[in-house]
């Protein structure tokens, strides 16, 4: 016998407000979810909230001015979004970059992938429920890179040390030390994040078939970073489209077979195995001498022009910087393509179906900065 | 043998309305508890500082000991917001519904040989039957906050009491069969020799679990869970009635850290006999209730929040069962007379099994390992340049 | 089981190991010699005078232009005692719209300004975001007082 | 006193009582029922059984009033309100009354002891030999109805389930 339906005796969506302001939206982000329940049947994200109108403003300033601004957008891979606005307009411009600024921008690249992958295991422990420790053992050695950057940058966040034609000023005289050092601690904090999540059962039973994608998807959303290659696609512009001095250098791209959360938590681990490799070749062959700023740049840059797109690997994915100029010293249009805005597209793909606690734990692996998203 | 005397008031004795000394061991009880937990929230921001390799609280007073009195301060005199849609009248309720249970399970704890405030013949089912009822309280809460994450929150906290009270109940229930008596005083004295954790290790863990999700502390603080409903059913509270949200947690952390102390450990009876005196008594009692409040603190730090299906699951495929068949095989163990012995190879069998299971039902599909690609072919000839 | 076993572990062994943080305003940790903080003028021992002639480079290259600079005839070049024949007049830093980002300090011609590295360059927090606007006195005072020796300059 | 804690008691199920059937929120209405309930403890507590009393709180208290508030949360329960009085309400009717007469009729056929004094203390071991030793029969019947009728609830929870 079944009971006849009655409209008003049936269960009703509930559609819920996360964000802007909660404790798990990674800043101001906003999703509308309808859950019937607790299964998220709908969700809606709302971004802007961060808007500040990044493009345009570094459309209104020279190309020094702006090195700053990508800092700002990227508030999490700092080096990484400097690096692609750089560039972008050295390769409008035709600037040769000395080999010494060439390593010390990929080891401090790298570091800064360290210490964005630390923010993220951290912040990821907090999205699956854990009290904070692995925040604070992430924190732990992201602080200690973080006065390396500081040593070098005079700055902890916005660094702004990457200039067109190389590096803002000379690193200090215990650079190479400092760096084996941080390395160690970065290695022990890997060590700890990985015994402290990788493998609880708790944790592995929250990750595991959750917000899963395939290679087909994965491409057709766009996504990149360690996002696409835990789906399984082996693409990584350090080793697919090469630049600064990555060719000669020898590291592995780890894939994940599933696409799901715990896959992404397993491959920017491993990233960061990968990054501590790449830092120790980088400072072998780091020259010990030699100028650090192109020759011959005027004092005002200006670019002929033209228009470029230069694409950078961030810890998120492809960072890429659109760039036309019409002479001058200002860019007349700027674009930045963050991988943050797209892999967030995948949000909803992900989501539904799913619980609500795997809503959050999916928008934590996707690791996306608002001011990115919004820039 | 049972003689009722009040708590902490040994020369109020002399009332002999009962009634009156009941009152006044209650106001007595809840003074000592609330002190208990300003200490319990310093000693929990100091020992999960320091298991985060932080200092925790340094500011006020010397290692930040005044800092729960500062806290407590700033509670009291923040504003108490109540949103305007919420229904006054369960928004209000709910406080007492939460606060009030929790303070009467205190009543029924034998907190010495001679030190607690009513006898009863069946303490233990009393504890559990009136602890049970603070789910009135969150459903009311997160009902009449008249916000989503509350009632969220509501609801997940009334599925988990219940679902948790279960296997609680069944495992204590194990334990009564094995003493002949639901009286904590009795089941503590059966303890003089071995604590009943040797004779029931499965009921033990079945009560640990289970304890941890009552209380709602990681890794089951589903129904207040920030980094998802962002606080469950304390959302819209502040203030004072927050902090009385608090300080109850906290007093049924105490609560069913004395039970487990008592029932599992063998509480001041366990290994010192009963002779000793109320004040190693006491001190047996705190140190014993002191390791199951570490405990928690430490599984606090490390592990992540459960889903709310796991959550459910857990309770009943897992506990429940394994609580039933405790519950079998000390019946077949009692019938038959069989010795002590065979209850803990039967109880211990099963905690082995226990394990086992969520060893096991996790990893049922052992998954590949990360592929490691060394070199890729370059799909593009270079990077584009303008 | 095993890694919920390990995960507590984890915890046990870091609860022995030594807090890497400390007590914020009773220890300060040792900053940077590069650190910057926020630009303060620089002061001329030799002349009595402030380096900045207010030549308006840095306010023409601040990306926030967070920066007001006046110029003035510098009363000691007339008497002889100074070679600047201009001098600053008025100087003001809004801290709370500066971006730190050095720009001001690459540019300046005259080794005038220069990024503080010290703990006072930090702790800056005020009531009202109109008292972070920082007039020539107080962007001079450190350096009058030999407090401070910018790691970064121009 | 005995007699003021029942007066208390009996006044609180009444209040309770009438709380569930005339106040328009559902929710408060089964609040008022949650206060019946206890009431209910409390007479047996009156009647030195403790066992009955705590198994009350517990179960009635506790399990089936979630259950109760749950349904009544999770529905619409303002628009419930305008719809209390169906079209089955002389069923209801019917049904009330024919209780009613049975509690009359057990009322007058049950001999209650005149006397406080002669109420005997049930012990808890008693309940449990009468359960499991004497009814055992009818108890396990009555478990079995229990389990059928859990069996279909499931069985329609999952119907809905696979409609969506």
């Amino acid at each position: 016998m079944v009971a006849e339906q009655r409209p008003d005796l049936e269960t009703i969506d509930m559609p819920i407000n996360m964000g802007p302001q909660h404790p798990s939206t990674h800043g101001v982000f906003r999703m509308v979810l309808v859950v019937s329940g607790e299964k998220v049947v709908d969700v809606t994200p709302h971004i802007g909230y961060m808007h500040r109108g990044g493009e345009k403003l570094m459309e209104t300033m020279d190309f020094r001015q702006g090195i700053g601004y990508a800092d700002r957008t990227e508030y999490l891979a700092q080096f990484s979004a400097e690096l692609g606005y750089v560039l972008a307009v050295e390769r409008l411009m035709g600037v040769e970059v000395p080999e010494r600024a060439e390593y010390i921008r990929v080891i401090l690249t790298e570091l800064n992938r360290l210490t964005s992958h630390f923010m993220f295991a951290g912040a990821f422990g907090i999205d699956s429920g854990l009290f904070g420790t692995s925040m604070m053992f992430a924190f732990r050695e992201r602080e200690f890179i973080q006065d390396l950057f500081e040593e070098i940058s005079g700055d902890r966040l916005m660094y702004a040390y990457f200039r067109v034609g190389g590096l803002a000023w000379e690193v200090t005289d215990n650079f190479v030390q400092r760096c084996h050092e941080s390395l160690k601690t970065a290695e022990r904090g890997i060590r700890d994040i990985d015994d402290l999540l990788t493998h609880n059962e708790i944790f592995m039973g929250r990750c595991q078939n959750i917000g899963a994608f395939t290679a087909q998807q994965a491409i057709a959303y766009g996504l990149s970073g360690p996002m696409l290659r835990a789906s399984g696609v082996p693409f990584d512009l350090r080793k697919d489209e090469p630049y600064s001095v990555y060719p000669r250098l020898k590291f592995d791209i780890p894939v994940g077979n599933y696409g799901d959360v715990y896959d992404r938590f397993l491959v920017r681990i491993e990233e960061m195995r990968q990054s501590v490799k790449i830092v120790e070749q980088a400072l072998e062959q780091l020259p010990p001498e030699g100028p650090i700023v192109a020759e011959k740049l005027p004092r005002r840059l200006r670019t002929p022009p033209g228009e470029v797109y230069a694409k950078v690997e961030s810890p998120r994915g492809e960072w890429g910087v659109y760039l036309i100029s019409k002479g001058g010293d200002k860019p007349y249009r700027l674009k930045m393509r963050s991988p943050s805005f797209c892999n967030l597209t995948a949000l909803r793909e992900m989501t539904i179906g799913q619980f609500l606690a795997d809503a959050v734990m999916v928008l934590g692996s996707m690791d996306i900065v608002l001011c990115d998203v919004d820039r | 043998m049972m003689r009722a005397v009040i708590l902490a008031a040994p020369s109020v004795d002399a009332l002999d309305n009962p009634a009156l000394s009941a009152l006044l061991g209650l106001i007595v009880i809840t003074l000592i508890m609330t002190l208990g937990v300003m200490f319990a929230t310093w000693y929990e921001r100091k020992a999960v500082a320091r298991m985060q390799q932080r200092l925790g609280p340094m500011r006020v007073g010397p290692w930040g000991l005044l800092q729960p009195i500062a806290d407590t301060l700033k509670l009291v005199s923040k504003e108490g917001v109540r949103p305007a849609s919420a229904d006054r009248i369960a928004w209000d309720l709910s406080l007492a519904a939460i606060f009030v249970p929790a303070f009467l399970v205190l009543v029924a704890i034998p907190f010495t040989a001679d030190w607690f405030v009513s006898p009863m013949d069946l303490s233990l089912l009393y504890i559990l039957a009136v602890g049970g009822l603070s789910f009135i309280g969150f459903l009311l809460a997160g009902w009449g906050s008249d916000n989503k994450y509350a009632l969220l929150g509501g609801m997940r906290a009334a599925a988990q009491l219940i679902s948790y009270e279960i296997p609680m109940i069944l495992s204590m229930l194990a334990v009564v069969m094995v003493v002949g008596s639901a009286d904590v005083y009795r089941i503590i004295l059966y303890q003089d020799v071995v604590p009943l954790i040797v004779w029931q290790p499965l009921a033990f863990i079945i009560f640990l679990t289970a304890t941890i999700a009552e209380l709602e502390r990681q890794p089951f603080d589903i129904p207040t869970g920030e980094s998802e409903v962002a606080g469950g059913v304390f959302i819209e509270y502040s203030g004072i009635r927050w902090s009385l949200f608090q300080l109850t947690g906290y007093v049924n952390m105490y609560a069913y850290s004395l039970l487990g102390a008592f029932v599992f450990l063998g509480g001041w009876e366990w290994p010192f006999g009963t002779d000793i005196g109320w004040g190693y008594q006491l001190l047996l009692t705190m140190v014993k209730m002191a390791l199951f409040i570490v405990f928690f603190l430490w599984v606090r730090t490390s592990f992540p929040r459960l889903r709310v299906d796991q959550l459910m699951s857990y309770a009943w495929k897992v506990l429940l069962p394994f609580a039933l068949a405790q519950i079998f095989l000390n019946g077949l163990v009692l019938v038959y007379d069989l010795p002590d012995v065979v209850l803990l190879a039967t109880s211990g069998g099963g905690a082995l099994a226990l394990c086992w299971l969520v060893y096991s039902v996790v990893r049922v599909k052992p998954r590949q390992p990360l592929r490691m690609v060394g070199n890729v072919p370059a799909t593009a000839p270079g990077s584009v340049s303008g | 089981m095993i890694g919920i076993l390990r995960s507590l572990g984890m915890t046990a062994r870091v609860a022995f190991r030594k807090p890497v943080t400390n007590s914020y305003p009773n220890v300060h940790r040792q900053i940077a010699n590069r650190d910057r903080a926020f630009p303060i003028l620089l002061w001329d021992e030799e002349h009595d005078e402030p380096f900045c002639t207010g030549c308006h480079a840095c306010e023409r290259a601040c990306p926030v232009e967070c920066m007001t600079v006046v110029m003035k005839d510098n009363p000691k070049h007339a008497t002889g005692e100074s070679k600047r024949r201009k001098i600053i007049d008025e100087f003001w830093i809004d801290y709370g719209r500066c971006m730190r980002c050095n720009i001001c300090v690459e540019v300046c011609n005259f080794e005038a300004i220069g990024m503080n590295n010290t703990w006072a360059g930090h702790e800056l927090s005020r009531f009202d975001r109109s008292e972070l606007v920082m007039d020539l006195d107080m962007l001079l005072s450190q350096s009058k007082a030999g407090k401070v020796d910018p790691g970064l300059r121009a | 006193m005995t007699l003021l804690f029942f007066y208390v008691m009996a006044g609180t199920i009444l209040a309770g009582a009438l709380g569930v059937v005339l106040v328009r929120n559902t929710v408060y209405a089964a609040l008022f029922l949650i206060m019946s309930l206890l009431g209910v403890a409390g007479l047996y507590i009156l009647l030195s059984s403790e066992f009955l009393a705590l198994v009350q709180v517990l179960v009635y208290g506790g399990a089936v009033m979630v259950l109760l508030v749950f349904a009544l949360m999770l529905t619409r329960v303002h628009e419930l309100d305008k719809k209390m009085s169906g079209d089955q309400w002389p069923l209801g009717a019917v049904a009330a009354l024919a209780l009613l007469g049975a509690f009359i009729g057990m009322w007058t056929q049950t001999d209650w002891p005149r006397d406080p004094d002669q109420v005997t203390l049930v012990p808890f071991a008693t309940i449990g030999d009468a359960l499991f030793n004497r009814w055992s029969v009818p108890f396990e019947i009555v478990s079995l109805v229990l389990l059928v009728a859990l069996a279909g609830a499931i069985i329609i929870a999952m119907q809905e389930e696979g409609e969506r």
